[in-house]
């Protein structure tokens, strides 16, 4: 194999992780102790070095990439041909373009800073490599360009996950752990069958499904003309992709799996899971439902704007009935996703790449959110919202990440949030008019649960010099953050200032590809198909 | 000579039996022997396609198969001579200590 | 009580700043290209001082010497307001490079293309840029936001670093300010819409950080909350607000907006009645931010914050953004210019709106006995005015009548310009009242410091003050007079323009202007009551407590922004009226020019149209005599024997004195003042809808998701259990139903196959 | 004609070295200094054959070493002739293609992983000592069970070589006889072997049940056969095949008695209804035994089927088998039963049995879409091909489950899942090898057995998702106008995810429950490489070059089967 870029990436943070696992059980006892101790420098020191190759990758060190010049179907960084298992057409064939790059670097970002957030964890010469295992996981749905491999990847990812929830979670791990793996596979195995059927409409290559006739390479996919002839068939299989899809994102009404999942997941598991794990949702839908199929996705528009503000709209209801920290914050992910459907929806280069961004934002603010529920849970021991006031007296470090994220998070200008938000918004205008109103008018709903879960935790204890303690703290002294919690947060919040107020590091890339995309796809397809609009006339009818 | 069909129709009697006995019985030998009615019925149409046919074939099936249902017995007895070590009882409906 | 204190010493580490401009022209830098130092350095400023006093908290050095990041903050400040004024010269008296509207981009934000409906992709990239936008009004406005915001923070050194509440938390006080200066300033510069926008949320949060300052109190976190999420209301119509006006003209960018209004970017004319909706959802931004009915509820809470941050953001510059944003919308209007005809109702609403916030605030005022409240409601007022000057000013524009409309807005902006100053120093001067109060409270009651009955902020403990704080006593007198309007005095020139213009487009033009003319001409004699009885409770009469006898001016930092001020207040409204700033700032003369004094007098007292002299006097009449006069019957009075006032204040106190003495007593009983004691049940009504729509919806959405989409979930959890027992169930262990389900399949086998074929 | 000479002997040299090894087992625990006189003289000639035995075959183990060196030959010549591609015909009623060799390398490979676990399950005493008169009652029938308890070594793995050797021959034969006496040869061992689970009183009651149900089961199959026989006078497979597609109308001879031999191999591979004992015995049995039944005799059923369904009774292009609507509903029912029964199931070999029934009910649905006479030769040969890739690697994840399952037997663990708990804290590293077997039965990637599902599918699919209505321009219409066949596809990743619940479980139960018993355990170093070696291979043939290659073989097989 041709050791390119991308694939050392992938392959060795897994295979480093499952070595230091391994290891320890195969040496004589002294060493594997020792093994044990530095094991989890090791794993950090392996995450490092993936951030600088991802970040020397997009300066342009590594591959010389020029990356606001990739159009939509370029590929750069692609590897040499190499198959896997030929005679079904599986092949390992990888590439990076500006939908996959930001969530390539921003994984190599969260896992050193989710390894520094949980750097005491208990037994870390299992979790760090664990961790190590599940960023090669991710940057393999990432850089993946063959349906086969990218399935493998979106399931194995599942597994370093379950492990986290199930050995560091909460009290009720196992219940999460079990509903996080079996929901999220269920979902994944309909789309499986999607996958299986545009297999089997794929013309053969020479060298590749000398068995089967048929390959799993997406990039030849796209490029077929109309990969499956029967229109019911193309929207049944949108359908199954995107049920895949939207439950990893995830869109309501399968969303139920994320709140528990959350709640009891420690700390730099909530971190990956809300900050790139709900990403290969999005992800997966941009790459494969809408570039193969756009004029499915076209006629599903409606369906589109449904889910989107169901999950946009109802989440953030849902999250302002909710009486735990991390419950909350999960659910404002479920509203947050919702607008990069709606962003798709629009159909507007500006929505598509403030869906993008969206994307990137969110991967960037919401682990910070979630470090600092995990910072709650582990200094105070409890999540419930209004079990303590004024805690911004014991933990002002704590306190002031945490109105960072929420501001962050409720769409503060000059924070990531800010910009994808207005993105998608605009382009909604655009294309949907008056019906933006509805998602517009949910920021006051973010805004007031996000400020009252503040209010009732770092705030009103009537006292300067006194908190509100909570009685699991059971008189101890509260702490603040330790200084790695404190570090990592800082970091997460440096970026989200620092993609807020130059958003064009990232949006450029994104900005051009969606041009690319829609010129390319998305345009014939609508010249074929009657793009939904909504008959919101009547508003100004009335007022005239 | 006797029509084949008629040792068809035999065989189809003695299966019948045969099977009915196989659920109705909760003795283990009856139910044995009940299936040793069932490979009869077999061999009966061995034999009679031995006859209808002509053909050689037929009747070394059936020694065989005799054979077969010779070592069944043999093994089946050992077997619940074992169950009946442990439990004291061939009766099949009272040996289900493992269900569900 | 020590000394009056100097700490002048550790302003030296700030003078290199007054270096900055001759370093920067040396550098060859044009007054424009260092505009952006003015957002740039507080921004930066902000979390070193953040950072440092974290770590350096509690530290002495940094307590003593740097004010626990005062003098930073006001290093900031300091460059900021220096940038200003050079900007502000170089504008007004500078090469010719300058001209009237001046617009650099530093870089551009986002870039993104378009599909049109014709489903091709626009040809060139449309890019949000960020950049500066200098005309008349940002200069005003910019000069108004550096000056203030240095003052009050030269005022917060005196004030919040001698409070013991405030020991070790000021670092985050002066970080919170320089951000919101850094807000103000850039709200200010911004040359498109939504970096407008951007600048005005910053603001919002630093509004909320700040009334928040005092977290551990429960009305303190409670205003600062209700105080961003009803400005949230009205920015999200804002920002809907501006999708279509992107929709509309393709770019925020005041260049591209204003070249040519009446052009949308496809060419074709803009239709009037989506950009009336455009800017009508913007100018409920501008309520929610400016605190206008209906969105009226968080200003007078947000009273909670520490009184420099009422005095910076709650009067003098947060609140005016919303002003500056409704002035923005003048060349959407202006037919003379490119505007769009057929946007009179905007006018209305915005006129309507103000009137009524107007009114209705100076009512609630009558009744207030909180110092700060009665401030924060002649504030809400006051902006009212503002708005409904600039309402009939964009009337005026779209119904091409040039001339009113320019002066209305001219008088509009003025005012603000006047009311900032005023209301700035009002607040300063109050706090100082304040906060001698406070220690003076405190000196008595050395042992019991948690007496919690004692309101340092109620008029109603004071009394007589105006001999024992003179500098304040004078500050707060002139402040309310350009308040109320005093002829000559601040105020006065711009608060008689707007009232006239008013009247003239009722009278005139439009019948239904009548409204807020009455509406607002009423409120003039109303201001002039309550300024009054604010000033009469707190300055004049006999002391109502103990407290006040042992009041002093004392501490350092509060004096010299009020004399400052007061200087300004007092004489540079004349003096700017004389150059008649107002048609300088409606953009009709290219520079100020002297209009002489006679003239400007002339056209003040007597104007030619018999309306406009008749509206003049009865303005002058009704808030300049007969409100004063009914205050000082209520609560005027002679100060106590033996205690005296400076001349220039002695003359108004004793002059309160001599209107004899009025009870209220049963109008304060009756239910009319209860109402407005209870603010009208404006926060009564908010607070019961919400409790009973929003909470419950949000609960049963809680709810729904846990036991309805979350239940399906579990039911089909429980049910695969209890199904799988019931399978498991069939296995019964018996080798005979083993059978006979063999032989039941088999039969079943054969019956499919048949029965299918 | 039929000459001994065209017997060609090298095709059946696997099983020529189990006939061997039978009788060295036999032979060498009975050497000794036996002398015979010589009639008339007196001159005694060493025969070997008893007498008192030489100390060096004394040792107990032999008959296990022998096993093992046995199966291990047999293995790797089956391996030999798999990749010299040694084909040919043995008379008339036996062929060997590549088929039959991979199918003798999934048998012989299973019981060779049998008689490694068994190595350690039934360890015998080293040097027994022989009961004299002097001892107490108890301490002489304490050493009568230790004698006795070596001599069942040698039983246990004559009876193990019997079953290779059945189904070796089985997976040979074209004659459907010889199948079928192949077939009760290696049935009739395992029901002994499954009741020799002595330790436990539940062995004779599960060899019982899965005695009498089995024997019903052939006896049933016999009887279908002579049906065919009636019908066609002929049982080679050869002859029934081109009967059966010249028969214009289903005759009803041909049509009950294939019905009837369903029943027999329906019992094989355990598909519902006929599958209620299988839970039975795999519980009662020992777990290597269970393990050998999951796997190689469940393989043995499907070559069976497959040879009756999709050779004999092989459905033409575009024509519906008539057993095919039966069939795709048996494999819907099995696999949702066994799923469903799985999920609570507290015993792991119970739990390990209806797995084995819900996957026979995937491959049953595979074989359905074959019925269904939608695909070509060509996709007939893809889901016969994911079929045979999907018996192999079982071999792999479902014994290596049950091999962890027989270290756990040792502490008496294994009737309910507690023997399972915590796991991970005393033996990491069977953990993970066990852990990566759940979720390779579950078929995540990029495990074996989520590679061997997604062939399944993917032929289901290949062969169905053509059949929509092209010009179907909604859903709903596609949907109606779609073969039944597809949904075969859904039901079977339904079920899988429902399946994903009790194999994670184990999960769970290993990760996280305290466990009952302290301490590491046994060492038993063989039995460990071999779940390692399986957990291994699990995961080597998901996925890269390894697969690809098996895949190759699976292919030619399933075109020589075809």
């Amino acid at each position: 194999m041709n050791l390119d870029i991308l694939t050392i990436l992938t392959l060795v943070p897994i295979i480093t992780g499952l070595m230091l696992i391994i290891l320890p059980q195969l040496l004589p006892k002294e060493m594997a102790t020792n093994l044990k101790i530095i094991t989890r420098n090791i794993s950090m020191g392996i995450a490092l070095a993936m951030f600088a190759i991802a970040t020397m990758m997009f300066i342009g060190t590594i591959g010389n990439v020029e990356w606001t010049d990739i159009l939509h179907g370029e590929y750069v960084l692609k590897n040499e041909q190499f198959s896997l298992i030929s005679s079904i057409g599986v092949q390992w064939k990888v590439g990076a373009d500006a939908l996959s790059f930001p969530m390539i670097w921003l994984t190599s970002l969260l896992i050193p800073i989710s390894m520094l957030v949980e750097w005491d964890a208990k037994r870390g010469h299992i979790f760090h490599p664990l961790i190590l295992i599940m960023e090669g996981a991710l940057l393999g749905v990432f850089v993946s360009l063959d349906l086969f491999i990218f399935y493998v990847f979106w399931e194995l990812t599942l597994i370093p996950m379950f492990l986290l929830i199930l050995l560091w979670g909460g009290e009720d791990r196992k219940y999460a752990a079990m509903k996080f793996f079996i929901y999220t596979f269920t979902a994944s195995v309909f789309m499986l069958i999607g996958i299986l059927v545009m297999y089997f409409h794929t013309t053969p290559i020479p060298g590749l499904g000398s068995m089967t006739g048929h390959h799993f390479d997406l990039v030849q996919m796209s490029l077929q003309d109309n990969l499956i002839p029967s229109e019911g068939l193309r929207h049944f299989v949108w359908i199954l992709l995107l049920i895949g899809f939207a439950t990893k994102m995830p869109s309501v009404p399968v969303h139920t799996w994320l709140p528990d999942a959350h709640v009891q997941a420690p700390t730099a598991g909530s971190m990956l899971l809300a900050g790139v794990m709900l990403k290969m949702g999005a992800y997966g839908f941009l790459r494969i439902a809408v570039t193969i199929f756009p004029e499915s996705t076209i006629i599903f528009i409606p369906l589109l704007i449904f889910l989107g503000m169901a999950s946009l709209v109802y989440g953030a209801w849902v999250c302002m009935g909710q009486t735990n920290l991390k419950r909350m914050v999960a659910y404002s992910s479920v509203s947050h996703m919702g607008l990069i459907f709606l962003g798709i929806a629009t159909m507007q280069p500006l929505g598509i790449a403030g869906a993008l961004f969206m994307m990137f934002a969110h991967g960037v603010i919401s682990p910070l959110l979630f470090a600092v529920a995990g910072a709650f849970k582990h200094h105070y021991h409890t999540l419930e919202i209004g079990s303590m006031r004024g805690i911004a007296h014991h933990s002002p470090y704590l306190s002031g990440h945490m109105m960072l994220g929420w501001m962050a998070s409720l769409g503060l200008p000059l924070m990531a949030g800010f910009v994808a938000e207005v993105a998608i918004l605009i382009a909604f205008w655009m294309s949907f008019g008056w019906l933006v109103m509805l998602p517009a008018l949910t920021l006051i709903i973010t805004a007031t649960y996000y400020l009252t879960s503040m209010q009732r935790t770092i705030f009103e204890s009537n006292d300067p010099n006194q908190g509100i303690l909570p009685d699991t703290l059971h008189g101890e002294n509260p702490r603040d953050v330790t200084w790695h919690e404190n570090t990592g947060m800082f970091i997460l919040g440096i970026f989200t200032i620092i993609f807020g107020i130059f958003p064009f590091i990232f949006w450029d890339m994104m900005s051009v590809w969606s041009t690319q995309f829609m010129t390319d796809i998305m345009i014939d397809a609508m010249e074929n198909v009657n793009v939904w609009s909504p008959s919101m006339d009547w508003i100004s009818e009335v007022f005239k | 000579m006797i029509d084949p069909s008629w040792i068809v129709g035999l065989g189809v009697i003695l299966f019948g039996i045969g099977l009915l006995g196989t659920f109705y019985h909760k003795n283990a030998i009856v139910v044995l022997m009940c299936i040793e009615l069932m490979l009869n019925s077999a061999n009966l149409n061995f034999v009679a396609g031995a006859m209808y046919y002509g053909d050689v074939n037929g009747w070394v099936f059936t020694a065989i198969a005799i054979a077969i249902a010779a070592a069944e017995v043999a093994i089946g007895l050992a077997i619940l001579l074992s169950m009946y070590s442990t439990q004291e009882t061939i009766s099949l409906e009272d040996a289900n200590i493992l269900r569900n | 009580m020590g000394e009056m204190k100097h700490e002048y010493p550790l302003l030296y580490p700030l003078l290199p700043i007054l270096l900055l401009v001759p370093i920067l022209k040396l550098a060859g830098w044009e007054s424009i290209d260092a505009a952006f130092l003015v957002v740039t350095i507080p921004l930066l400023i902000f979390p070193t001082i953040l950072i440092i006093g974290q770590i350096y908290n509690k530290n002495q050095v940094w307590k003593n010497k740097w004010k626990e990041g005062g003098i930073l903050a006001l290093g900031a400040l300091a460059v900021s307001l220096t940038i200003a004024l050079w900007i502000l010269f170089d504008y007004l008296y500078g090469d010719s490079h300058f001209s009237n509207q001046s617009t650099i981009t530093w870089f551009e934000w986002i870039t993104f293309d378009f599909l049109q409906s014709d489903y091709t992709i626009s040809q060139e990239s449309r890019i949000i840029g960020v950049g500066v936008w200098i005309d008349q009004v940002t200069l005003m406005i910019l000069f108004v936001a550096t000056f203030l915001c240095f003052l009050i923070c030269w005022f917060s050194m005196g004030y919040m670093n001698t409070d013991p509440i405030n020991e070790d938390r000021n670092h985050r006080f002066y970080a919170e300010f320089v951000l919101f200066s850094m807000g103000m300033f850039g709200m200010v510069l911004a040359d498109s819409f939504l970096w407008l926008f951007i600048f005005w949320e910053i603001m919002g949060l630093c509004s909320y950080l700040l009334i928040g300052f005092y977290y551990w109190k429960v009305s303190a976190a409670y205003a600062a909350k209700k105080a961003f999420l009803t400005t949230r209301i009205g920015d999200v119509f804002l920002m809907v607000g501006l999708f279509i006006l992107y929709d509309i003209y393709g770019s925020l960018d005041f260049e591209v907006i204003f070249d040519d209004p009446s052009t949308g970017v496809t060419g074709a004319l803009v239709d009037s009645n989506q950009l009336f909706w455009a800017l009508l959802l913007l100018f409920v931004g501008a309520v929610g931010k400016s605190a206008q009915f209906p969105l009226h509820v968080w200003l007078p809470d947000a009273m909670e914050g520490p009184t420099p941050v009422s005095a910076l953001i709650h009067a003098a510059t947060m609140v005016n953004a919303g002003l500056y944003l409704v002035a923005r919308m003048v060349p959407f209007v202006d037919i003379h210019h490119h505007g769009v005809p057929g946007l009179e109702n905007l006018g209305i609403i915005i006129a309507l709106i103000g009137g009524i916030t107007a009114f209705m605030a100076a009512l609630i005022a009558f009744v207030q006995n909180d110092i700060k409240k009665v401030l924060a409601y002649s504030t809400m007022s006051q902006l009212a005015y503002i708005f409904t000057g600039l309402g009939v000013a964009l009337w005026f524009y779209n119904t091409d009548h040039h001339h009113a409309a320019m002066i209305a807005f001219g008088a509009s902006m003025f005012h603000l310009f006047n009311h900032a100053m005023a209301k700035g120093m009002l607040f300063m001067a109050s706090g100082s009242v304040i906060h001698e109060v406070h220690h003076a409270h405190d000196h008595i009651h050395q042992d019991n410091h948690q007496d919690h009955n004692f309101d340092p902020q109620d008029m109603r403990n004071m009394g007589g003050l105006a001999a024992k704080m003179p500098i304040t006593a004078t500050a707060m007198m002139f402040g309310s007079m350009s308040i109320i309007g005093v002829p000559l005095i601040g105020g006065f020139w711009s608060k008689e323009g707007i009232i006239a213009e008013t009247w003239k487009a009722a009278i005139e033009y439009e019948p239904i202007m009548i409204i807020p003319a009455i509406l607002i001409l009423a409120t003039a004699g109303m201001t002039g009551f309550y300024m009054s009885r604010m000033w009469f409770m707190t300055f004049a009469g006999e002391p109502k407590n103990d407290v006040v006898n042992h009041v002093h001016e004392a501490t350092p930092w509060i004096r010299e922004p009020l004399l400052i001020l007061t200087v300004i207040t007092a004489i540079g409204g004349f003096g700017l009226a004389l150059f008649d700033i107002i048609h300088f700032l409606s953009a009709d003369i290219d520079h100020l020019k002297m209009h002489g004094f006679v003239y400007t007098l002339e056209h003040a007292f007597l104007p030619s149209d018999m309306n406009t002299r008749l509206v003049g006097w009865t303005t002058i009449l009704l808030s300049f005599i007969i409100g004063p006069i009914i205050a000082a019957r209520i609560h005027g009075g002679k100060l106590k024997e033996g205690t005296k006032a400076i001349a220039l204040i002695s003359w108004l106190v004793s002059l309160s004195g001599k209107f004899g003495h009025q009870n209220v007593e049963n109008i304060s009983k009756s239910q009319f003042s209860e109402a407005l004691q209870n603010r009208l049940y404006f926060d009564d009504a908010y607070e019961y809808v919400i409790s009973k729509t929003v909470i419950p919806f949000a609960n049963l959405s809680a709810w729904f998701d846990r036991t309805i989409i979350d239940g399906i979930i579990k039911q089909v959890e429980s049910k695969s259990v209890s199904s799988s027992l019931q399978v498991r169930k069939i296995t019964t262990g018996s080798a005979r139903d083993y059978i006979l389900m063999a032989a039941v399949g088999m039969i079943s086998i054969f019956i499919l196959i048949w029965g299918v074929s | 004609m039929n000459s001994l000479s065209d017997i060609s002997l090298e095709l059946l040299i696997p099983e020529s070295i189990m006939i061997i090894g039978i009788l060295t087992m036999i032979l060498i625990p009975n050497l000794g200094d036996a002398k015979i006189r010589i009639p008339l003289t007196n001159t005694s000639v060493p025969v070997f054959i008893g007498g008192t035995r030489f100390t060096q075959v004394n040792n107990p183990f032999i008959p296990s070493i022998v096993a093992i060196i046995t199966f291990t030959l047999s293995f790797f010549m089956s391996l030999i002739m798999l990749q010299g591609a040694k084909n040919g015909e043995i008379g008339q009623i036996m062929e060997v293609n590549q088929f039959t060799t991979l199918f003798s390398l999934i048998f012989t490979s299973a019981l060779l992983m049998t008689s490694i676990a068994t190595f350690y399950r039934m360890p015998p005493k080293q040097n027994p000592e022989i009961p004299q008169d002097k001892d107490t009652e108890s301490s002489a029938s304490a050493k009568i069970r230790i004698l006795m308890n070596n001599r069942r070594q040698v039983d246990f793995y004559i009876l193990l070589l019997m079953v290779g050797l059945g189904m070796c021959l089985m997976s040979k034969s074209t004659h459907l006889f010889l199948l079928f006496v192949c077939l009760e040869l290696a049935s009739l061992s395992s029901y002994v072997l499954v009741g020799f689970y002595k330790e436990s009183d539940i062995g004779g009651e599960a060899g019982t049940k899965y005695f009498i149900v089995g024997s019903v089961a052939s006896a049933i199959g016999i009887y279908g056969m002579s049906l065919l026989y009636l019908w066609n006078g002929n049982l080679q497979i050869d002859s029934l095949t081109s009967s059966w597609s010249t028969m214009e109308n289903l005759d009803p001879f041909a049509g009950i008695g294939v019905g009837l031999m369903l029943v027999a191999f329906g019992f094989k591979v355990g598909a519902a209804p006929f599958h209620l004992a299988t839970p039975d015995a795999y519980s009662g049995a020992s777990s290597p035994i269970a393990g050998l039944l999951a796997t190689a005799s469940k393989a043995m059923g499907f070559v069976a089927i497959m040879k009756i369904l999709l050779i004999i009774t092989s459905p033409e292009e575009g024509v519906e088998a008539y057993w095919f609507i039966a069939i795709a509903l048996i494999s819907v029912i099995t696999m949702t039963w066994g799923n469903f029964a799985a999920l609570t199931s507290v015993n792991p070999k119970r739990m390990l049995a209806y797995s084995s029934v819900a996957h026979a009910g995937y491959m049953l649905a595979a074989i359905a879409a074959i019925g269904s006479g939608l695909g070509d030769y060509n996709s007939n040969v893809l889901i016969i091909t994911a079929l045979i890739f999907h018996l192999t690697i079982l071999v792999l994840f479902k014994f290596g489950a049950f091999l962890v399952l027989t270290l756990l037997e040792n502490e008496g663990l294994t009737h309910n899942m507690d023997g399972l708990k915590g796991l991970t804290r005393r033996d990491p590293v069977i953990a993970i090898s066990m852990f990566i077997f759940m979720l390779s039965l579950a078929g995540i990637p990029p495990l074996s057995g989520f590679l061997s599902k997604l062939l399944m599918i993917n032929g289901i699919v290949n062969v169905s998702a053509g059949t929509g209505s092209v010009s179907s321009a909604t859903v709903l219409t596609w949907m109606t106008s779609v073969n039944v066949v597809f949904w075969l596809a859904l039901s079977i990743v339904i079920n899988s995810a429902i399946s994903l619940f009790y194999y994670l479980r184990v999960g769970l139960l290993m990760f996280f429950e305290e466990p009952v018993v302290e301490g590491p355990l046994a060492k038993s170093i063989y039995l460990r490489i071999t779940i390692i070696a399986c957990a291994i291979f699990t995961l080597l043939l998901g996925i890269g070059p390894l697969s690809e290659s098996l895949l190759e073989i699976a292919n030619e097989a399933a075109q020589s089967l075809l």
